[in-house]
């Protein structure tokens, strides 16, 4: 059995995969016997009966009721077994425990976001606590997507006009390689994502801290990143073009003519009290319909499209 | 099992069916039920569901008699009319899978839901040539407003 | 089964009245008439299928946007519907006597049945042009076509996407019936079919029925829901 | 055909009796020939044309995936080439492979009639066929397509590259198939020889007949997909796109209500030769004729119910899951009725391990695999884990090259002798099929490791941890390839022999293609032959050709 585990299955990382794998393994031994029966017989005849000479004469046997039947029951029989078994399985893996910690993901070309209970986001990577039931709520931006985590093994499409669901308990803490299993164009195999299955303490300081590779990123990167991820990126445009909202481009030192009739020079505070209080100020041709973004945006990414928005010359 | 020795002759004209009387029932039969269904669908059966499926039985039978005489299944070998009606067949279980698989379906949502995941077009804006199309709905902002006052589940 | 033994030369060139219009590999007009009218049945198959395809699509679309495709059949006048079924059913009708004509050697009744069903077949596209300009005036077109300025519903070009689809290929299948029809009238006068023969009129009514049978049933869906 | 009767000679005589292959052969003649068998021929020389352009595409792909790094192509010509790989194994080569190509041949040979129903059809069908291949390679010098064979919405109706194209492509060449199809029922039904009822077929016969029942019934509906694909990316029509409120899974309804009835279309053929094959090797009746003749038929029919089940991941319901699974494990009862027959047919027989033999024993086993893994794919729950990983793609490989390609090279050596009249060289013959099969386990057995380890399909890149099974199977691709072409160059070199050596009847066969000369006259026989015994009737002696042309 561990040998079979072994030569064709990933780790077993989640409380599912054991049930999935022992259908797998016996489904492995029913096909090893036939395989070996058909082989077998397929070898032997042609060694046993192989033919002698031009005039051998062969018995003259057309059909065999009884014999027809036990063949065909027989193996009736067990594929009914596999399929109750497979979908039996299935069904536990269908819904999620109402204790579930909940996460949304985002598919879209060729990323992976997620949004987490708090308001966290990240991209790429996805931090799980350790010992508790994770949901995953599945939906994509653009094209077909599929959330494969093979440790895991779930798997489901991610559909861009409707929500689809994963869920798994993970038995160990760990690093796991989440990829995305339905074509979905040019990068698709780039389309990988890791889930850190983490210790309270390590899950804490995540969401405290946000992704660790925000500590050593420059900050008008991490701005740009903020950008393309947080949605600024579907009205402000960075090549001075009108969107729904104003430009970016060279917008830092200009000066903004408000619908009041007031206006100001665009600098550090103006563009911070624009992300946290956008209905204070609205830009003269534009109307007011920017959300707010304050407790989205950690202060470390605010600072980041300050940075940002200052390098748009 | 010959088949070099049928008994069809149909070149002679031996077995002939059908004729100007029948054709002539048969056209005035169809004619009828185009003004029973055109009636029928201006009163209310009580569901529109129920409106459609006594259309569609009209139809049907419609169908059957153009099938029955005009096409000569009445008279045809039967390997003719099991083509036909296998490939209705086969076209009702087309219908039938998808339909059953999107009646079935589970509604997934997030716990915090915000509307689906992508809102059919508002239909707000004039679609049309040139018209900036395909419209696609901006991704919703994080924490827009939600689409609907938020639907419970 | 050695009781069926023919021999070759009986069969090929025994007889020696063979009907002109037998081809080679068969044995007899018999035979030939019947494999065609499978091959014609087969292939009627195929076109209920293709249709198929489309009926589907529209029963599955109705049922996700039920309003919009009840508020879009409005803008259909189920007069010129009604119209086009019946002019498609009387077509149907003389279709059917052509055939009969041939069946009984009336050479005068099939050119006459013939011309009449090309009659009602032109009738029908008429009609049709109508409805399409009307649409066409109005932007009632079909997917990003579609720029009707009126009041609607969100999904309503989804319903005249398939509008379009299927009557217009119903349309191409009517055209393509016209000019069978047509050469069928030309080989007719030339005197090309008789009792013996009238394999292409039979089966050109076969397809000309399938096309009306398929109007009967787009006639209620796109015209008549309510 | 005014000339139908007008070559037949029956002079008995030392003269070489003109063949189909000799007779009329100027270029027109070949290009607007009705003669079935030149078409078969006809099309045999095309899809083999594409079986290596599609085989050759497909060595690439290995090569590049030798190392997880870029090698020679970056990701979007990967993309480009697989969807190329797919398409043109698929639409331009397995599909009409044995069907198009030895059907037409061995058809109405068997059946003991002088062509098919509709000559005029089957060429049509084949210009239909090319046609649709120049819209194909029309497609591809206009940028590529990188949809995936597959063409799922809404990739395929966002993605740039002439997408329409190549869809419409299909779309012809759907129809160049449904006229096969109706071609072969009718032929079937009505020209059968006298004396030669629906159990004296042979076994060929029945699984071309199912075969035929599915094109016609399936093949429109991909035809109206393909259309409304083009639609949607064209006009937007609403009905796949999800921004549009359209429901992109009912695009793989569409679609799988045919792909999942083609995989029949593709390996009912392959069984149909196989049962050809086994019984005359063993010069033994086949058991459970009936059974094999039936098991055909509930195949081809259980084959539309069961295609949800490329789609348990796909977001569809999970009641429609389970019917789909259900049903899907019946397909696996006549599947394996047709091996235990023909084991049971080798029980006791006579074998003689010639060629079409040694191709008919490698199906056998390659087969099994393929199937036998289906059994993990409709077990939703293991499914959910190996869908659309390299799992999948080794089980397809096993039964469309295992089984289908093996089974149509065997068919191909069969028949070969009775198509041109000259016998291969054997030796070399058996070594290519023994390279053919060790190449192809050493490249799939790897994939099917690496897809159950968690390799997705469609990969450009992967994790490391793949490699070493991407390395084992590349190294087996080369094996399979230089196989293969060993295998055309063996059948090939056969024809620059001067002689017709094969003799009339080299296997000792008793169905009825084997009853007149090799090659055939134009009009197949000499007369209208009769059904003197069923078609594995070993206990009488094969019946002599029915001209003696001056060759015996």
């Amino acid at each position: 059995m561990n040998f079979l585990e072994r030569l064709f299955l990933p780790p077993q990382a989640s409380t599912h995969a054991k049930v999935v794998d022992d259908v797998f393994i016996f489904v492995t031994w029913v096909n090893i016997i036939f395989f070996v029966i058909v082989a077998a017989a397929a070898i032997f005849f042609v060694i046993k009966y192989k033919r002698r000479g031009p005039n051998d004469r062969t018995p003259h046997v057309t059909h065999n009721l009884t014999l027809e039947l036990v063949w065909s029951i027989i193996p009736l029989f067990i594929v009914m077994i596999i399929f109750f078994w497979g979908f039996q399985t299935y069904m536990v893996a269908r819904i999620a425990p109402n204790d579930s910690f909940e996460v949304q993901a985002t598919a879209k070309k060729w990323l992976w976001a997620f949004e987490y209970p708090d308001g966290t986001r990240s991209i790429n990577e996805l931090h799980v606590p350790f010992g508790r039931p994770v949901r995953v709520v599945l939906s994509s931006e653009d094209v077909l997507h599929a959330f494969f985590l093979k440790d895991f093994r779930v798997k489901s499409d991610v559909l861009p006009n409707r929500y689809t669901e994963v869920w798994f308990e993970a038995t160990k803490p760990g690093e796991y390689v989440l990829q995305c299993a339905e074509y979905c164009g040019k990068d698709h195999s780039r389309m990988l994502g890791k889930v850190f299955v983490d210790n309270k303490a390590d899950y804490d300081r995540f969401i405290a801290e946000g992704p660790a590779d925000w500590k050593t990123m420059p900050p008008a990167e991490l701005g740009k990143m903020t950008y393309e991820q947080a949605g600024c990126v579907s009205c402000h445009s960075l090549d001075g073009s009108k969107g729904q909202g104003p430009s970016w481009k060279g917008i830092y030192g200009s000066t903004h003519q408000f619908v009041d009739g007031t206006s100001q020079v665009v600098d550090e505070n103006y563009i911070r009290q624009s992300i946290e209080n956008p209905q204070g100020k609205i830009v003269k041709g534009y109307e007011g319909i920017m959300p707010t973004y304050q407790g989205l945006l950690r202060e470390k990414q605010i600072n980041g499209v300050i940075a940002y928005i200052k390098s748009l010359k | 099992m010959s088949t070099h020795h049928t008994d069809s002759h149909h070149d002679t004209g031996h077995h002939l069916h059908g004729g100007p009387k029948v054709y002539g029932v048969v056209l005035a039969a169809l004619l009828t039920l185009t003004i029973i269904t055109v009636v029928a669908s201006k009163i209310d059966f009580g569901s529109a569901s129920a409106n459609v499926i006594i259309a569609l039985i009209i139809a049907t039978i419609k169908a059957t008699i153009v099938a029955l005489w005009f096409m000569h299944l009445k008279y045809d070998k039967p390997v003719n009319g099991m083509i036909f009606a296998s490939t209705l067949f086969f076209l009702a279980l087309f219908f039938a899978y998808p339909y059953i698989d999107t009646n079935s379906r589970t509604d997934v949502k997030p716990s915090n839901w915000k509307g689906p995941a992508y809102m059919p077009d508002s239909g707000s804006a004039v679609r049309g040539i040139g018209a900036n199309f395909p419209v696609a709905p901006a991704p919703p902002p994080p924490g827009a407003k939600p689409a609907e006052p938020a639907a419970k589940h | 089964m050695s009781s069926h033994a023919i021999t070759a030369d009986h069969e090929a060139h025994g007889h020696g009245h063979h009907d002109p219009n037998l081809q080679h590999h068969f044995a007899e007009m018999g035979q030939q008439f019947e494999c065609s009218k499978i091959g014609m049945w087969l292939f009627l198959a195929t076109e209920v299928l293709l249709f198929g395809g489309l009926f589907v699509g529209y029963g599955l679309m109705q049922g996700q946007h039920p309003e919009a495709f009840k508020s879009a059949h409005h803008h259909l006048d189920w007069r010129m519907g009604a119209l086009n079924t019946i002019v498609l059913l009387i077509s149907s009708f003389t279709m059917v006597m052509a055939v009969w004509s041939a069946q009984t050697n009336n050479q005068k009744a099939l050119i006459r049945n013939l011309i009449l069903t090309i009659g009602c077949a032109c009738t029908f596209m008429v009609v049709k042009y109508f409805e399409y300009s009307h649409k066409y005036h109005e932007g009632l077109l079909p997917g990003a076509f579609y720029s009707y300025t009126g009041p609607h519903q969100n999904a309503e070009f989804v319903f005249f996407s398939f509008y379009f689809m299927m009557t217009g290929l119903h349309g191409i299948h009517v055209t393509a019936g016209i000019v069978v029809l047509c050469y069928l009238l030309y080989r007719a006068k030339q005197g090309a079919y008789n009792s013996s023969y009238y394999t292409p009129i039979d089966l050109t009514g076969l397809y000309w029925h399938l096309v009306d049978l398929i109007w009967i049933y787009l006639f209620p869906l796109f015209y008549l829901i309510s | 055909m005014a000339n139908a009767t007008s070559t037949h000679t029956h002079t008995g005589t030392s003269q070489p009796q003109l063949n189909y292959l000799t007779e009329n052969t100027s270029l027109k003649d070949w290009l607007t020939t009705i003669d079935h068998k030149r078409l078969g021929l006809m099309y045999l020389a095309a899809v083999m044309a594409f079986f290596f352009v599609g085989g050759a595409l497909a060595l690439l792909l290995r090569l590049e995936l030798l190392t997880p790094k870029q090698d020679f192509m970056d990701s979007a010509t990967y993309n480009k080439v697989f969807t190329l790989h797919g398409a043109i194994m698929v639409f331009l080569f397995i599909i009409p492979s044995v069907p198009a190509a030895l059907g037409n041949f061995v058809l109405p040979l068997m059946l003991g009639a002088k062509d098919v129903a509709f000559p005029r059809l089957n060429l049509a069908s084949f210009y239909v066929y090319c046609l649709g291949a120049i819209m194909a390679l029309a497609a591809i010098i206009g940028g590529g397509v990188d949809t995936g064979w597959t063409f799922y919405t809404p990739y395929s109706t966002t993605t740039d590259g002439p997408v329409g194209l190549m869809a419409m492509a299909v779309f012809v060449l759907g129809f160049s198939s449904i006229f096969t199809g109706i071609n072969f029922v009718a032929t079937v039904h009505k020209l059968r020889a006298p004396g030669m009822g629906w159990f004296q077929l042979p076994l060929f016969v029945w699984g071309i007949y199912a075969t035929a029942l599915i094109q016609v019934l399936a093949t429109p509906v991909l035809g109206i997909t393909a259309v409304l694909m083009v639609m949607e990316r064209a006009f937007h029509i609403g009905i796949f796109d999800a921004r549009l409120g359209g429901d992109p899974v009912l695009f793989q309804h569409f679609f799988w209500f045919y792909s999942h009835p083609a995989v029949y279309i593709m390996i009912l053929p392959g069984m149909a030769i196989i049962s050809e094959i086994i019984p005359v090797f063993s010069k033994k009746t086949v058991f459970g004729y009936r059974a094999i003749g039936f098991s055909s038929v509930s195949i081809a029919f259980i084959g539309f119910l069961v295609w949800g089940h490329h789609m348990f991941t796909s977001g569809q319901s999970d009641l429609a899951s389970a019917i789909f699974a259900f049903l899907t494990y019946l397909v696996a009862i006549p599947s394996g009725i047709k091996i235990w027959n023909w084991l049971a047919t080798m029980y006791q027989g006579s074998i003689e391990m010639r060629t079409p033999m040694l191709y008919a024993m490698s199906f056998l086993l390659l087969f099994a695999i393929g199937g036998l893994t289906g059994l993990y794919l409709g077990a939703i729950s293991v499914d959910i884990h190996l869908h659309d990983t390299y799992f999948v793609v080794a089980h397809f490989h096993y039964v469309m090259m295992g089984g289908t390609v093996i089974a149509f090279l065997g068919g191909i050596h069969y028949w070969w002798p009775k198509m041109f009249g000259k016998m291969y060289n054997e030796k070399l013959a058996d070594i290519a099929c023994w390279i053919i099969f060790i190449g192809f386990n050493v490249t799939f057995l790897n994939q099917f490791m690496m897809g159950s380890q968690g390799m997705p399909r469609r990969y450009w890149t992967y994790l490391d941890e793949f490699q070493r099974y991407h390395i084992g199977s590349t190294i087996g691709s080369w094996i399979l390839g230089f196989g293969l072409v060993m295998a055309a160059g063996v059948l090939l070199s056969s024809l620059r022999k001067k002689e017709y050596d094969a003799g009339d009847n080299p296997w000792g066969s008793r169905t009825m293609e084997w009853e007149t000369i090799s090659p055939p006259i134009t009009h197949n026989f000499e007369g209208q032959p009769v059904l003197r015994h069923g078609p594995y009737d070993f206990r009488v002696e094969p019946t002599p050709a029915t001209v003696a042309g001056g060759r015996h």
